[in-house]
């Protein structure tokens, strides 16, 4: 059996203070030259506020897509309501979240691989909402597709 | 260019209804920072004595520190500086959350409000696009209800947004700038200005950078201070809110200043840690922090029939006005208050003045619409400040604030009614420690919020090994030199050496100034018992962030500056050292307090005074001296204080 | 001001019965012919169910992404942990969800615009979990990009 | 080829590690339906007298019903189909969740399970792909914990699960087998067999299509039984389980069957519903359904200790066998037993059995390890579950269940031991109305579960307009014919006409016949009070969705072929009129009731036997008469019963 690592970015939402610092040394840390500015429109971690409702949500920049969502849903759990795009992690037109800004260059959570560091947002989240977890997995063997 | 620096400030006029952006003046910065400095040198220049607080003239100036916005922990704050119409002198209040580091990311170190628009109004700041927008809808609602409109209306749930509520609206003269989350721009009148410019709302968003100079030096520093926070003896919510109940109630002025107290109180008062930790632990539903902050000191409780309130360590404050000691009514108290967009303080030394002249017969049942104002009733402190708000019955007499209601009732009631220029002034320790009333009657803002510190609150009274262990282990935030001040400590009275008065004081007026014109929270800065950032890291965190070089000495020159370009305005406004001594009520000084403490003596207050004036370089009258005025650079001031006949000596 | 039509499916994750009728009626009607076949794999909407955990969460599929997620997440909600897809509505390489069995197509959830019908997992939602709402929206006008 | 229909079934060797995919008989099909029908055939085809329930040779038979994994509301059920080494006779366990569709989506209607695996297995089916796998490592684990590690080794969380626990492991008699969320295949040993074959599990996934012939019709079909479902009358979740607690506990045959009640417990049975309501409003997280069912008969509730567990409306049952009258504790035993993989039904029995044992004194204390066996003590019945699940002191004698513990026992227990053809039987009812004792004692599993229905229970005591609006409202599920019996209602003994209980106890064989054939829950077909799907319309739905033209007439002449084989079967296994009638304990017609109920007749009882073997076709002794067998195109059932010398007249 073959094995690779996943990296996971749990998240305790009930912790989380939603301070966004975990936003500021994202795009900090990914900036060129490293560290030259704070821009959270170039995080790859974004945190939903919804302060009237208690909602906070930090969520990791995930794939690309060029299309955005026809319907749209809003997610109501343990009574409390979670907007439309609250635990998205896509890149998508319909929104400005996770794509540089001016650029429009899509962005996308490397866990700090391109850095080659810890992921930082988890380092600098004192509130502990963020953990780190490295996990062996195993993978099937590819078995190469029939012609 | 200094780095951190957006380089552009932004007024907009709104009796002309014009929007103007300006390139900033780097030179300013380099003099002034941003923030507090920026804020302090626009009034000086604009609002001159001539400018009533509540003309078209008066300006609403919200600027940013000139590292809010950075990756600094605790580097989110931003000030609105004005005229105050309820003292008529300087003003500042400080605003955390979200708003300053988004001002900064559309672009503007600065905005700048001045004039009067004929109807309500509110901006959206989105980057470059900036836009006067009708408010007219959005008149009547509560700053929730504003915030959640507002940010529909622009289509951007990220916006952030500060906004009056009805008690602005209405010139309330406590209102308030409400952000959310409890955040706001709570003392001095700061709501009343916004309101009588017919403002109702700023939105703002942006996404520009915030360039910082040093990039591995500041991420350095950065990690030295989280590392500082990530220990046990820095984490606020830890040290559960309870334990300042107990001992705000302990400091607390009851019955409106008189410091009355029977034995039912005191059981309730001894009582109070155990039930307000309990209600704390159970409906205590999330720790909430400022931007790039992770020390919660804002707790969010929930009540079930209006959904989410927030206070932070004060949750005894309603108790003092009120002596109803229920956690629950505190938050129903706090929650009213953000509702209409009042201040807590104002609005419970209000409840407390009523209910007092009620007593006392100065008030009836005529003047209140036939309700009997009493201690301990909830309904009738809840039902009072909506009164306020709405300006109805007794209501709008309260709502000019206690200074000028007392004036309006007459009867006596100017004798009841305790402010500090003109302020509602905080009920906790006034009475009971001498080198806070010391504090309060020489701050440049007349009030003691956060002005107190730790040090002397707390850490001051701790035992002799305790504050040495302080000192080792890196929390003494101020110079060097005042290190010797703690590690003497305080006499049997639990007074401080007047010496330490003064100077702590002095060192004080500067730490805030630094915090203020840094974005950079007062909690890491000497606020809080376990403070971050001294004033030594701060300059290294100025010169690693914005790339001036700026050592402790620099900070602290600039700290004198804006604190004697503060003092000037106000000596320009006519504050003299009267003002300052007979700011604080005079039964401060009658009183015969329980041992060990000791009576206040009018001689002792005097000699404090001259020599607090004496270190700061100002003469007996309170006036910068010339060689204090031109070693900070304000050989401007100079001029415009003798063509004025003010001579400073 | 030009408006569009945004349409939305609510989903109260604490209604959810975790019965997958949704599923069911969702691939039927978008087979060809239609009603010619159940197969939630073939759904536009998926229920992330983790019985051991009390969590159930109707998910509809969002837009198509070729990429998987590097760094992956965990997110806890009031004290709940949910998987580290359990909110995604990406059809995306890392899982078979929300793409076509057999032949891969990435699905997505069109609010029945296509079959002409209002959103068939919110009438068949005995549960009530599922509801629409439709909101007109105003959108800035497009101004042509420079070329 | 019936669309539907997979066509193709599994067959699993277990001692010799073969797997073998067979195309399935369409013609088969056509006749028996798959299901409960299919496996009747395969059982009566191969799992033959010489059989014997626990040989390598006895199959474990898993069928999902022909309209299984469809859009129909309620369908989604499969059946385990097996020789029970309880009974020694055909026993078939109704499996409700999400196994049934995952199954047919992997392309198989029907997995048979034959031999025994030396070691511990699971079976691992994905589509096309199937895999036996070593299990050695979730020996011991419950099935929660060997849900989720085979979800984990096969790396799919969406795969479906049955698994057995402790007790099926341990050849526990009345051990299940475990799907999740209070979904098992529970009565009768299904667990017991698995175990026997050492067969830890077996986890399914699937994507193939579920194909439907007539696509609008089965759309529209469906949506009528929604829209019957959407109505208030048809959500069991409304009418609260507490209900069913007062009823339950009502007709509960408490001290073991003896229906002796003090006037304590008679208080704490009328104390009961409020606190059923009470525990039930406060603690229940969800209402969970089975695939494409809204219903929503299972209840989540929250142990803080231990996780989630799921009730149906049955949580009086613990309090019956205990006397323990406290909703959480029912939830602790429900849990323990789902954690063993136990019968919660036996388990409770096996437990009232032994206290009254141990309270006449026939169990001492030397039997127990010095547990004192007593009433009303929620720790005694706990650690009881758990000996028997370990097979402990006590616990393996009871764990081969009442009656045969009791011949182990001796010294008279075997008066004590009340089974229905040596099967532990539901404790509620069979003591306090005659025709629920004989439709348990005619039913062809020997079981009350879900048997008896809520024509008789509830609705034939409603009022006579009731009783009208019912049938008017359409509720009335079996065929025209017997309206009037219901219109009739009981007489004031609560007791149906003889020739309605015959009726309907026909009726009901071939309604459970096709509900377990088709995969269609029995709470649309009868057992619920607002059953959503008449014979009638299942017939519709059997049309419209496999393509076949089944109308009413036929579905019945299937559903009479399944019954008829069945019985054939047994009488084959040597079943005879003796076993039914005596299987009732003798004590239900020695008792004298309370007004207004009567005493059972012995001739009475034979007289409803006689007329109920006459309506199905069989003769005095129970056997399918040749002409019966014929109808039902059963000739190879006489030629078999021939062969082995069994005449059918």
């Amino acid at each position: 059996m073959a094995t690779r690592k996943i990296k996971y970015i749990n998240i305790d939402a009930d912790k989380c203070s939603g301070c966004r610092l975990c936003e500021s040394i994202c795009s900090a840390s990914h900036a060129d030259p490293p560290y030259s500015l704070v821009n959270p429109g170039r995080s790859r971690i974004r945190v939903f506020r919804d302060e009237d409702n208690d909602v906070y949500i930090p969520v990791l920049a995930g794939p690309y897509t060029d299309v955005e969502c026809l319907g749209r849903n809003t997610v109501m759990v343990k009574g409390k309501e979670y907007g439309e795009c609250s635990f998205c992690r896509a890149s998508c037109p319909s929104r400005d979240l996770f794509r540089e800004p001016e650029t429009d260059i899509p962005l996308k959570c490397d866990t700090c691989e391109s850095i080659n560091s810890e992921p930082l947002c988890v380092k600098w989240c004192l509130s502990k909402c963020l953990t780190f977890e490295e996990v062996e997995e195993e993978v099937e063997e590819e078995t190469p597709a029939a012609a | 260019m200094p780095y951190c620096w957006m380089g552009t400030d932004l007024e907009v006029d709104l009796s002309c209804g014009t929007i103007e952006k300006r390139a900033g003046d780097a030179g300013l910065v380099r003099d002034y920072l941003t923030g507090k400095g920026a804020g302090a040198k626009i009034l000086w220049d604009r609002v001159t004595p001539e400018v009533d607080a509540l003309s078209p003239d008066n300006l609403f100036i919200i600027s940013s520190g000139i590292l809010t916005g950075t990756v600094i922990p605790g580097a989110g704050h931003s000030t609105v500086t004005y005229k105050s119409p309820i003292t008529g002198i300087y003003c500042i209040s400080n605003l955390g959350g979200f708003f300053g580091p988004e001002l900064k990311r559309a672009g503007y170190d600065t905005l700048v409000v001045s004039g009067k628009s004929p109807t309500p109004v509110y901006l959206w700041i989105n980057g470059d696009h900036v836009e006067i927008r009708d408010a007219s809808h959005l008149w009547g609602k509560d700053p929730e209800e504003t915030r959640q409109l507002v940010r529909q209306e622009v289509k951007n749930s990220r916006a952030q947004v500060i906004c009056i509520g009805l008690a602005g609206e209405n010139r309330v003269y406590n209102a308030t700038v409400e952000h959310g989350t409890g955040d706001c721009a709570g003392r001095g009148g700061t709501g009343m200005v916004m309101g009588d410019k017919n403002l109702k709302a700023i939105a703002v968003y942006g996404t520009k950078d915030i360039q910082m100079a040093d990039r591995g030096r500041l991420f350095d520093l950065s990690e030295i201070i989280l590392k500082k926070l990530s220990g046990n003896r820095s984490v606020i919510v830890e040290n559960s809110a309870a334990t300042y109940y107990r001992t705000g109630i302990r400091w607390g002025d009851f019955c409106n200043f008189s410091g009355e107290r029977g034995p039912e109180l005191e059981a309730q008062i001894r009582d109070m840690k155990r039930k307000a930790s309990d209600y704390m632990q159970q409906h205590r539903s999330r720790e909430i922090g400022c931007f790039n902050c992770a020390l919660r000191c804002k707790h969010e409780y929930r009540n079930p029939d209006s959904g989410y309130t927030f206070l932070k360590c004060a949750p005894y404050y309603p108790a003092i006005c009120t002596q109803v000691f229920d956690p629950a009514f505190s938050v129903q108290f706090y929650q009213i208050c953000n509702k209409y967009g009042l201040d807590i303080y104002a609005a419970g030394n209000m409840v407390a003045f009523a209910i007092d002249l009620y007593q006392r017969g100065i008030l009836t049942k005529e003047d209140t619409d036939g309700m009997h104002l009493e201690w301990r009733n909830p309904e009738v402190a809840l039902a009072l400040i909506e009164k306020i708000a709405k300006r109805e019955g007794i209501g709008d007499v309260l709502a000019d604030g206690t200074y000028r209601a007392a004036r309006r009732i007459g009867k006596g009631a100017e004798e009841r009614a305790i402010t500090v220029k003109k302020m509602d002034v905080y009920m906790s320790g006034l009475m009971h420690r001498h080198h806070i009333a010391f504090m309060v009657a020489h701050n440049d803002k007349a009030d003691l919020m956060k002005l107190e510190g730790s040090t002397f609150s707390v850490i001051m009274h701790l035992p002799q090994e305790a504050r040495e262990a302080y000192v080792r282990e890196g929390w003494f935030a101020y110079p060097k030199e005042l290190e010797k001040y703690l590690i003497e400590g305080t006499d049997e009275t639990h007074t401080p050496p007047a010496e330490a008065v003064c100077q702590f004081k002095a060192h004080d007026l500067e730490q805030f100034a630094l915090a203020d014109a840094t974005g950079i929270c007062v909690y890491y800065m000497h606020f809080w018992m376990y403070p971050a950032i001294s004033r030594a890291l701060l300059a290294e965190l100025l010169t690693a962030a914005t790339g001036m070089d700026i050592d402790e000495a620099e900070a602290t020159r600039i700290a004198r500056r804006i604190v004697n370009l503060v003092r000037a305005y106000n000596v320009r406004e006519g504050l003299r050292r009267k003002d300052d001594i007979d700011s604080i009520p005079k039964h401060v000084f009658e009183r015969n307090p329980p041992a060990p403490e000791v009576k206040l003596d009018r001689d002792v207050w005097n000699k404090l005074t001259d020599r607090f004036y004496e270190i700061r370089g100002w003469d007996k009258e309170g006036i910068p001296t010339r060689q204090t005025l031109t070693e900070s650079g304000l050989d401007y001031v100079i001029e415009d204080l003798e063509r004025r006949g003010i001579r400073a000596s």
